[in-house]
């Protein structure tokens, strides 16, 4: 489209999705391969009497969502173009890859896009006798502690999300117990996200969530557009106190409860930066008594080169303990020994 | 006119992608203030490949399901699902190989349902609704049983739709967690419907 | 210092460093602990009767150096102000924490500061009867392929090398065979940097490296000081070529020969662009008869947000494959299963 | 000035402290040009540093040693170990708790001994050396034993030095790899060593 000067390393736009998948298969062809065009499954499938979890969303979030296809967590991801929802034709595609008697479990995040394309690729699948049960993430709280589910975000709160019915798979669980196991956990994880600067969409060049230099905005969905109040940037510490009190009120852990917190960088905020914002949000939890039991300072789900992170807080059952940090995962950006 | 080949139809298809080719800049610069900015690749891509499955096509209904799939496997994003949805809709109703007035009323309509199989949104939500509901209303409503009339009706009431959404207030899609801030801006995939039925408009208009 | 508006999210600058590791060891307390201000060890220390391998950097790289610490790599990393060696006395504490009989294999990137660091505590050291024997990494390749040793920079080839030499140890080798065997791929490894745009000091608030929009610099240094010539901005495809043709004219790889490939982001770049730009470099190499047997895209050493990456590429024998491959590693950023 | 006693020998580091700190952020910026921008920091943590022992010093020799490992604990980067060098070197030359101005000339000769057993930089490589040899090295020529005219040649010198490092091209440090492109700024180190025996000289002047 454009012939703006994008500051990418890319050759044709159109041809970023595809390019991008052929190197990462590449790179990491011990663990992942196309299955077909945007189709990425493992490189050694899982046995088919287990229950297939698979999930959908576009490309440019690297490494989500394929980064996490492998033993222990996704067994297929439906990769779209740039930001955008795979088509439903193509989510059908993989379903009926993945059929089996065990069933699948289809982790759809809460966007327009990936909703429509599943609710038309579930009806297909229904017609074709696929069984296929499906979690919704939604763990954005950006609109408001008390706004209903089907009007919030999924955030990188799938991620962990991803670990933990990836491993009750993984150890033969049914489809009913594998969707129980990870439809708790999703009902008590939250993110609230950040940003500061906008970024390039890599197709379009176009600028997107401009912010004027000095203001973040909390609240930053996941592919720039906003949500939250701007306001001017606050030092590491009182912007991880607002975050993770707002979280800490939707979650409400109390003393002694078992939780995750992560800090997922979106883009060219550095790890520097995301320590010491995760110093202060585990202090505040510290001094309550909840205990971090897991934590991660990475980029699990980024937004192309956009200034922020996602702050994760999740309260953990037992089982989910032990299915995060006691079961095998050997993925190219997730590994648990 | 009296009746539409499945050439005309699809000579329709093609210059709606020549408009919307060339407002696709427009159409992401737009959706980059309260979405992700791509909506101008998207519905290329989509007129692209529903172009491509058209042009193999010989038969009405056959033609638009090959259409809608096609959509759906290539493109991606929210318009992948409503554009697929509205020709698989449309092919529900469509027969043969041409078409007259009332029929071609009725594929649209069809095609609305279709698009209603996939979003809750209606008419004031701020979507590309406020352009197609308005439009396949208008031909509904039009006593006219001739074809240019149909889709100059039609076009009107796209556009002045998709004007009016510049005053509403996002519900639906990622302009919805903007909220009040998402008020000043018309809704991209409602310019663009605009733009698919000025194109059909201008298409018929070319030929009677 | 300066009271510059830095769009990062800190507190104090002077306490970026102390405040960075505090979170570090925090979300990664199974992992990594203080042994004392800014000497980073793993949580359960190797066995006395092994080699420890120690390294030592300034902050501001994150994940690296202190990333790599754990299980099957480093033992320990010093770690200085942001870009900036730690003092020798620093250095030479650490030294003086992990004194065996099975000695100390010291590996320092070849910074000004490092080296002067690294000489006057070896000096101390000696006289303390510390057993140390050192590597000094140079695998940039910007000066110049003639360019002699002591000349080129270390860049993040030194990543790899921690994995294998940390193998090496944990397998209860020879001061003297780990040695051998890191040296061996420490002249067997060349890398190229490229960067697009500048990044800011955290401290001084100061802007490194400007590059006007449009133009890269290859051969730019892990602090932002150039090096290279500065070009217009090429496809990815291109750029990846022009580095991969420059590392394998210094390396030489041969038809059937074994050697890994890495790209590591330096800061804003993409996953998306690192695994575009793999993939040209890959294509060269395959069809060159080079086998890729080891690839990573992420970032391991980073300068900031700063727009860029690190193409790494290492011939590698028969048992440095069987080191970085199939020996266990669980570090923060590095895990083999 | 025939003595110099270690109070006011403590008070030289607390100007070069004051004065360091003042130009920081010109140092740093000088050193993003070629460097990493950080010199104006390091510079003043080194000094901090240096001067944080110095004050519980009360012999020259253990205070002079005291202040170098502090500064090779504290501070980082190049200058830490520069400096740190500098202090140990000269702690190696001191004694009691004055000093003559022969002593004072040894001492400083000790301290780039010091340096030295550090780097191979040479004058005319652009670096710190720029400034350090020819201050120690007038110090070393003068013919006079006044404390004070000591100083007062070495500021000279230095400042003279690190002056004509614009017209060099770097050889050592991070500047190094700028090769051709270094030429046209002074070096970082080089001005803040001048600025140093600046400050050295000016507390002198105030004391005499
Ligand atoms: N749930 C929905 N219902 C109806 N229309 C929608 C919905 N979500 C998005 N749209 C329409 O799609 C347009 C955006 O299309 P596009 O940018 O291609 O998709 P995406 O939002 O996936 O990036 C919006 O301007 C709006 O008109
Ligand atoms: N090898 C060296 N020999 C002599 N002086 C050096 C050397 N390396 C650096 N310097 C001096 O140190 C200065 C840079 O100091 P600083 O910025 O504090 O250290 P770093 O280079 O570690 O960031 C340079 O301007 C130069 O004068
Ligand atoms: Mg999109
Ligand atoms: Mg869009
Ligand atoms: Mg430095
Ligand atoms: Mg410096």
């Amino acid at each position: 489209m454009s012939n703006k000067l994008m500051m990418k390393f890319i050759n044709k736009p159109e041809n970023i999705t595809s390019e991008l998948l052929d190197g990462y298969v590449k790179a990491y062809s011990d663990k992942v391969a196309l299955a077909s065009e945007n189709i990425v499954v493992r490189a050694k499938p899982k046995d088919q009497s287990k229950v297939a979890i698979v999930t959908l969303g576009g490309s440019g979030h690297e490494p989500a969502l394929s980064g996490f296809v492998g033993e222990g967590m996704l067994d297929c991801s439906v990769v779209g173009d740039i930001f955008a929802a795979p088509g439903a034709q193509r989510l059908f595609q993989a379903l009926q890859l993945f059929k089996r008697d065990a069933g699948i479990l289809l982790v759809v995040l809460n966007h327009s896009g990936d909703v429509m394309s599943a609710n038309m690729a579930s009806q297909l699948a229904e017609k074709a006798g696929i069984r296929v049960k499906r979690i919704l993430t939604h763990d954005d709280i950006s609109a408001g502690l008390e706004t209903p589910e089907d009007d919030r975000r999924g955030l990188a709160g799938c991620i962990p999300l991803y670990k933990i019915i990836g491993a009750a798979a993984e150890e033969g669980k049914s489809l009913e117990e594998v969707y129980e196991t990870g439809e708790r956990f999703n009902q008590q994880v939250a993110t609230l996200a950040v940003a500061m600067g906008s970024c390039t969409h890599p197709q379009s060049g176009e600028t997107i969530s401009e912010l004027a230099k000095g203001e973040m905005e909390i609240g930053m969905g996941q592919h720039g557009e906003g949500g939250g109040g701007r306001q001017m940037l606050e030092s590491a510490d009182k912007t991880a106190e607002i975050m993770i009190n707002q979280l800490t009120q939707k979650i409400q852990p109390q003393a002694g409860d078992k939780v995750l917190l992560y800090i997922n960088g979106v883009g060219s905020t550095t790890l520097m930066e995301l320590s010491i914002i995760f110093r202060k949000a585990h202090q505040v939890l510290t001094q309550a008594g909840v205990e971090v039991v897991d934590a991660k300072l990475d980029e699990l789900l980024t937004v192309q080169e956009m200034a922020g992170f996602q702050m994760i807080l999740g309260k953990l059952d037992a089982d989910h303990v032990e299915l995060l940090k006691n079961r095998r995962a050997d993925t190219a950006y997730w590994t648990t020994i | 006119m009296d009746k539409i080949t499945i050439q005309q139809f699809i000579l329709m298809w093609k210059c709606a992608l020549e408009r919307a080719g060339e407002r696709a800049d427009e159409f992401s610069r737009l959706d980059a203030v309260t979405g992700d900015g791509d909506h101008g690749t998207a519905i290329v891509q989509a007129l692209t490949s529903a172009l491509a499955a058209a042009e193999k096509g010989n038969e009405y209904k056959a033609m638009l399901n090959d259409m809608g799939i096609n959509v759906m496997m290539q493109t991606s994003g929210s318009t992948s699902t409503l554009i697929g949805g509205f020709l698989l809709g449309m092919s529900d109703y469509a027969a043969g190989t041409e078409m007259d007035g009332n029929q071609v009323r009725q594929m649209f309509k069809g095609g609305l349902e279709g698009v209603q199989k996939q979003t809750k949104a209606k008419k004031g939500d701020k979507t590309m609704m406020d352009a197609l509901i308005p439009a396949v209303e208008a031909m509904l409503e039009s006593g006219s049983d001739d074809i240019c009339q149909l889709f100059s009706v039609a076009a009107i009431a796209a556009q002045q739709g998709a004007n009016g959404t510049t005053g509403m207030k996002a519900n639906f899609g990622r302009a919805r967690n903007y909220g009040e801030r998402s008020i000043g801006y018309a809704d991209a995939g409602a310019l663009s419907w605009a733009c698919i039925f000025g194109a059909f408009n201008e298409t018929l208009t070319g030929l009677s």
